[in-house]
């Protein structure tokens, strides 16, 4: 019965849609509302105004700054939400992991992962770094320290990578992102302008392109940073739970 | 304006930093956690009340993000009734937030205290951020820090029931958002713009209708699973009855309110600003829901033996009557509905309050257990009984008034099914609340169930609930301070 | 090559979320679901979105796929009856 | 006939309604989870054809490249927010599907309604407090 139903609603949905799509201005056409709106402006003028190359770097940093300003926020609600369910991995010493996770992995497979973490890190700080000239960013920086680390403790176990990566360096950085907008946005104020202005007002206009170029480097750090942090957080967090074992030392 | 135009952007960003920073602090001193959890929100609503003498008559704040003008930039548009609800969310997050710090012992361990904290000031913070922007993608971004964080508040005692409420709120809610974010796409394709204020404008002229009317119907679904419109209540009662009392209040009193006031938004300051025609039927169908809801929450409600159950029924049958008031497309049911919001909040934060207090003293969950607790618990008690008079809108309390005008509303336009149906409502409402109202008062208690002496909750559990409660009573009796200005946003509005 | 290899793409992406769906061990229709991220990005790209290719095929199809497996080894692997 | 031209939405819509099929339908939690995920790529595919143009470029302005050939660079901005928003939204519903299994045993919603009503009315009241 309830299937029935479900099945009637997800075919009445199917249509629906289809019939908007049937109605929707031709995909690609030049002269569709999304075309000729606001685009043209963001891309004639993104690079002059953002000192970005990458137009979509211009637009999350800068035009669009507030959005990316929640977007971080929500992947730390997504960790306090994780913490808050799961808890945080213990402090101190005295607890071993007896990670299922754990592949018993050789000696060949260790040294491979040795090797090629830190050039996957490398990779990720060009990222973030070079945002704003090539794809990536900020975020696709932090999500692939993540994923490094993430080879790193299925190797090597979680006890290994939590020492590498410890709590107290985590804890102050998980919020980087979020701090690091308020405080560009803050900035943005004190300057003259309004929240999250990266174009000073109040300073000479030669310096502007300059104080863009830093800022937006110094979000993408942020950015970056809390990201990759909050992903090796939650990593962490998931993988512990229930498998801690007190060690006596 | 000066410096003031900066309070909205600073009202809803000081909240979020604070959850940010608030895990050091957890880190070096815990005491001292909910003491600076206040902090953020008490200077929340010092900004917002500033503001609000601030603020012209009818006119409207609008805040461009990093100096960029509105098609390009995102913007914060608070107008008067805005600004106001932002106000009542303050207000009530800061009252349960207060009342959470000796009650949160009994439903969250310790080691969560942080993280309870945290995800409150993220729930208030994005209620606030929701309410103000004035981007459509925005409010997307600020709908999902509302949803993650209640999810995981839900979720928080971390028992096998209030793990289950959180699941099925969650498997409810994502795919509501993602929803949302396919209208938004829709929307965007057929107009090519962002902005709420611009889209008004290119919605009446674009051509696309058909996408259009598809766009809103999504709308609605998608903030109808968050406002928990009837058919899509499912996990309303679960989540709302489960979570921890003082959240019960937030997700009840406000978080249904706030997604109310987004199909508000949209239907009204998106939508219909010369396209009435799109959104007509949609509208219908929506009111026949909201009358099916006021019956079947008030139903329902009658029928529960858990007292947050029962307050949790009363919420869906309440979200119809808003809807209500917003489908009868009149200044009178519009406001109405307005009014409602603000008294339902409080009443229903009240009510929630109150019987987290009887957990907190008795552990009673059960309506049957509460026979006779006036004598112990008289405080309580009484401010239980004004919140529920204004729940079933008798006269001297803010819920007449509100209900007053949605009657009104629909009744000018020959709705008066729906009219009939809303007074229907009342009399259900008064059914569930006299019940518990009669067994409080005039039923004696079992043996030993309550102490003779009376040993209330301790008063900084009091204190919110009791300003709840006068203020169902004070907006009842100076409604006049607010209806005119109501009135006339709401005429803007249509 | 235009459109047929955007048609190829798509019909692979209807498999793959089907096969994800119906297939009855969890960690098969994880590591499919993490296919379906990369043809995705693979699409994605041929539409011009390298930005968002990067980040689906970090995120899409490493994060999400690695928090899935790991939920997976706390849980179970097959599916109930 | 417009829906053939617009094959690429005519995709996604498929997808998305793949994946609400899968949480609806399946009663496995896991698998609705995977779902979602369905769900929320299509409608990113949706936003990214949304911005595409024939012969178009990316919106990144190096080497003379000219703005009026570049796709629409606004839904890929916002997709970039989308993702982020998904995997958190994948991260705290694993999180508590752990949690989930290690209190009921089962990752089978029907399983699972089932000893929700076993424990029944009064229990649940208990229940919640502890």
């Amino acid at each position: 019965m309830k299937r029935v139903v479900s099945l009637l609603f997800l075919a009445a949905l199917a249509v629906l849609l289809l019939y908007v799509v049937a109605n929707m201005p031709p995909m690609g056409d030049p002269q569709s509302p999304t075309r000729t709106h606001v685009v043209p402006k963001y891309l004639e003028d993104a690079q002059e105004e953002t000192h970005a190359p990458n137009v979509i770097t211009g637009i999350i940093l800068n035009y669009r700054g507030y959005d990316t300003m929640g977007e971080v926020t929500v992947i730390f609600c997504a960790l306090a939400g994780v913490l808050a369910v799961l808890g945080r991995e213990k402090r101190g010493r005295i607890y071993a992991y007896a990670d299922r996770s754990r592949v018993k992995s050789s000696t060949i497979v260790k040294t491979m992962v040795r090797f090629t973490v830190p050039f996957i890190i490398l990779f990720s700080v060009y990222t973030i770094l070079h945002g704003e000239i090539s794809p990536g960013g900020g975020f696709q920086g932090g999500a692939i320290i993540g994923a490094s680390m993430i080879i790193f403790t299925t190797v090597f176990g979680l006890y290994e990578s939590s020492q590498r990566i410890p709590q107290k360096l985590r804890l102050p950085l998980e919020g980087s992102a979020v701090l690091t907008f308020f405080t560009v946005g803050v900035l943005g104020m004190v300057g003259g302008g309004n929240f999250l202005t990266y174009a000073w007002p109040h300073i000479a206009v030669s310096l502007q392109p300059a104080v863009v170029v830093w800022l937006t480097i110094l979000v993408e750090i942020g950015i970056g940073l809390g990201g990759a942090m909050v992903f090796i957080s939650i990593l962490f967090s998931m993988i512990r739970e229930g498998e801690e074992v007190a060690v006596v030392p | 304006m000066g410096a003031y135009r900066h309070f909205p952007i600073f009202m809803i960003t000081i909240p979020l930093v604070g959850a940010v920073l608030l895990p050091f602090l957890g880190y070096l001193r815990q005491k001292w956690v909910p003491w600076a959890a206040a902090i953020p929100l008490v200077s929340s609503t010092i900004l917002g009340s500033l503001l609000m003498g601030r603020m012209p008559a009818g006119g409207y704040l609008s805040y461009h993000m990093g100096n960029w003008d509105p098609p390009f930039g995102i913007e914060i548009r608070v107008d008067y009734v805005g600004l106001f609800l932002m106000l009542i969310v303050c207000g009530i997050a800061l009252l349960a937030l207060f009342f959470s710090r000796l009650y949160i012992f009994k439903e969250v361990s310790g080691g969560r205290l942080t993280a309870y904290y945290v995800l409150f000031l993220l729930l208030s913070g994005a209620m606030l951020g929701f309410v103000a922007t004035g981007d459509i993608f925005n409010l997307f971004v600020f709908m999902e820090i509302l949803a993650l964080s209640s999810y995981a508040l839900v979720a928080i005692a971390g028992n096998r029931n209030a793990v289950r409420a959180a699941f099925k709120y969650l498997l409810m809610g994502a795919p509501s958002s993602i929803i949302v974010l396919l209208a938004i796409g829709f929307l965007y394709s057929a107009t090519g713009t962002l902005n709420m204020a611009d889209l008004s404008a290119r919605v009446a002229e674009s051509g696309y209708t058909e996408v259009l009317m598809v766009a809103f119907i999504l709308f609605v679904i998608g903030f109808g699973v968050k406002a928990a419109l009837f058919p899509l209540h499912m996990w309303l009662p679960d989540a709302h009855s489960i979570a921890p009392s003082p959240i019960s209040a937030i997700l009840s009193g406000l978080l249904v309110e706030v997604s109310a006031f987004a199909v508000l938004r949209i239907t009204f300051s998106v939508f219909t600003a010369g396209a009435t025609n799109l959104v007509g039927g949609t509208l219908d169908a929506v009111s026949v829901f909201a009358a099916a809801a006021v019956l079947y929450g008030g139903i329902m409600a009658i029928l529960q033996k858990d007292l947050k159950m029962m307050i949790a029924y009363s919420t869906i049958s309440h979200v119809g009557y808003i809807f209500l008031g917003i489908t009868a497309f009149t200044a009178e049911g519009v406001a109405g509905a307005m009014y409602h919001m603000l008294d339902h909040g409080l009443a229903k934060a009240c009510l929630f309050l109150c019987a987290g207090s009887f957990i907190y003293v008795k552990g009673y969950r059960r309506i049957e257990d509460l026979k006779g607790a006036w004598r112990q618990m008289p405080w309580t008690c009484f401010a239980f009984a004004l919140a529920s008079i204004s729940v079933i809108g008798i006269p001297p309390t803010a819920g007449f008034i509100s209900k007053w005008y949605l009657v009104y509303g629909n009744f000018s336009r020959d709705r008066w099914p729906y009219a009939l149906i809303l007074l229907l409502g009342s009399i259900l409402a008064a059914v569930y609340c006299l019940r518990v109202i009669y067994y409080m008062f005039f039923q004696p208690g079992k043996e030993g169930a309550w102490e003779t002496v009376s040993k209330d909750a301790p008063s900084s559990m009091l204190a919110p609930i009791w300003i709840l409660s006068a203020g169902t009573l004070f907006f009842g009796l100076f409604s006049s301070l607010l209806i005119p200005s109501l009135l006339r946003a709401a005429k803007f509005l249509l | 090559m235009g459109p047929a290899l955007n048609i190829i793409l798509i019909a692979l992406l209807v498999i793959t979320a089907l096969t994800a769906t119906f297939s009855r061990d969890l960690l098969a229709a994880v590591i499919i679901f993490s296919v379906y991220s990369l043809i995705m990005c693979l699409m994605w790209q041929r539409l011009q979105a390298p930005d968002l290719a990067l980040t689906e095929a970090a995120v899409g199809a490493g994060v999400t796929t690695v928090l899935f497996v790991v939920a997976i080894f706390k849980t179970r692997r097959k599916e109930e009856r | 006939m417009r829906l053939f031209h617009n094959y690429h939405y005519v995709a996604a819509m498929l997808l998305f309604c793949i994946g609400l099929y899968t949480v609806i339908v399946r009663r496995n939690i896991i698998k609705k989870l995977i779902g979602l995920n369905i769900m929320e790529t299509a409608v990113f595919f949706f936003y990214i054809s949304l911005g595409y143009m024939d012969n178009g470029i990316a919106p990144i302005r190096v080497g003379g490249a000219q703005p009026g050939q570049m796709v629409n660079p606004i839904p890929q901005a916002l997709i970039l927010t989308g993702i982020v928003v998904a995997v958190s939204v994948t991260a705290l519903a694993l999180s508590l599907v752990i949690l989930l299994y290690r209190q009921y045993g089962t990752l089978d919603v029907d399983h699972l309604m089932r000893q929700e009503e076993d424990e029944g009315e009064g229990e649940k009241g208990k229940g919640a407090e502890g």
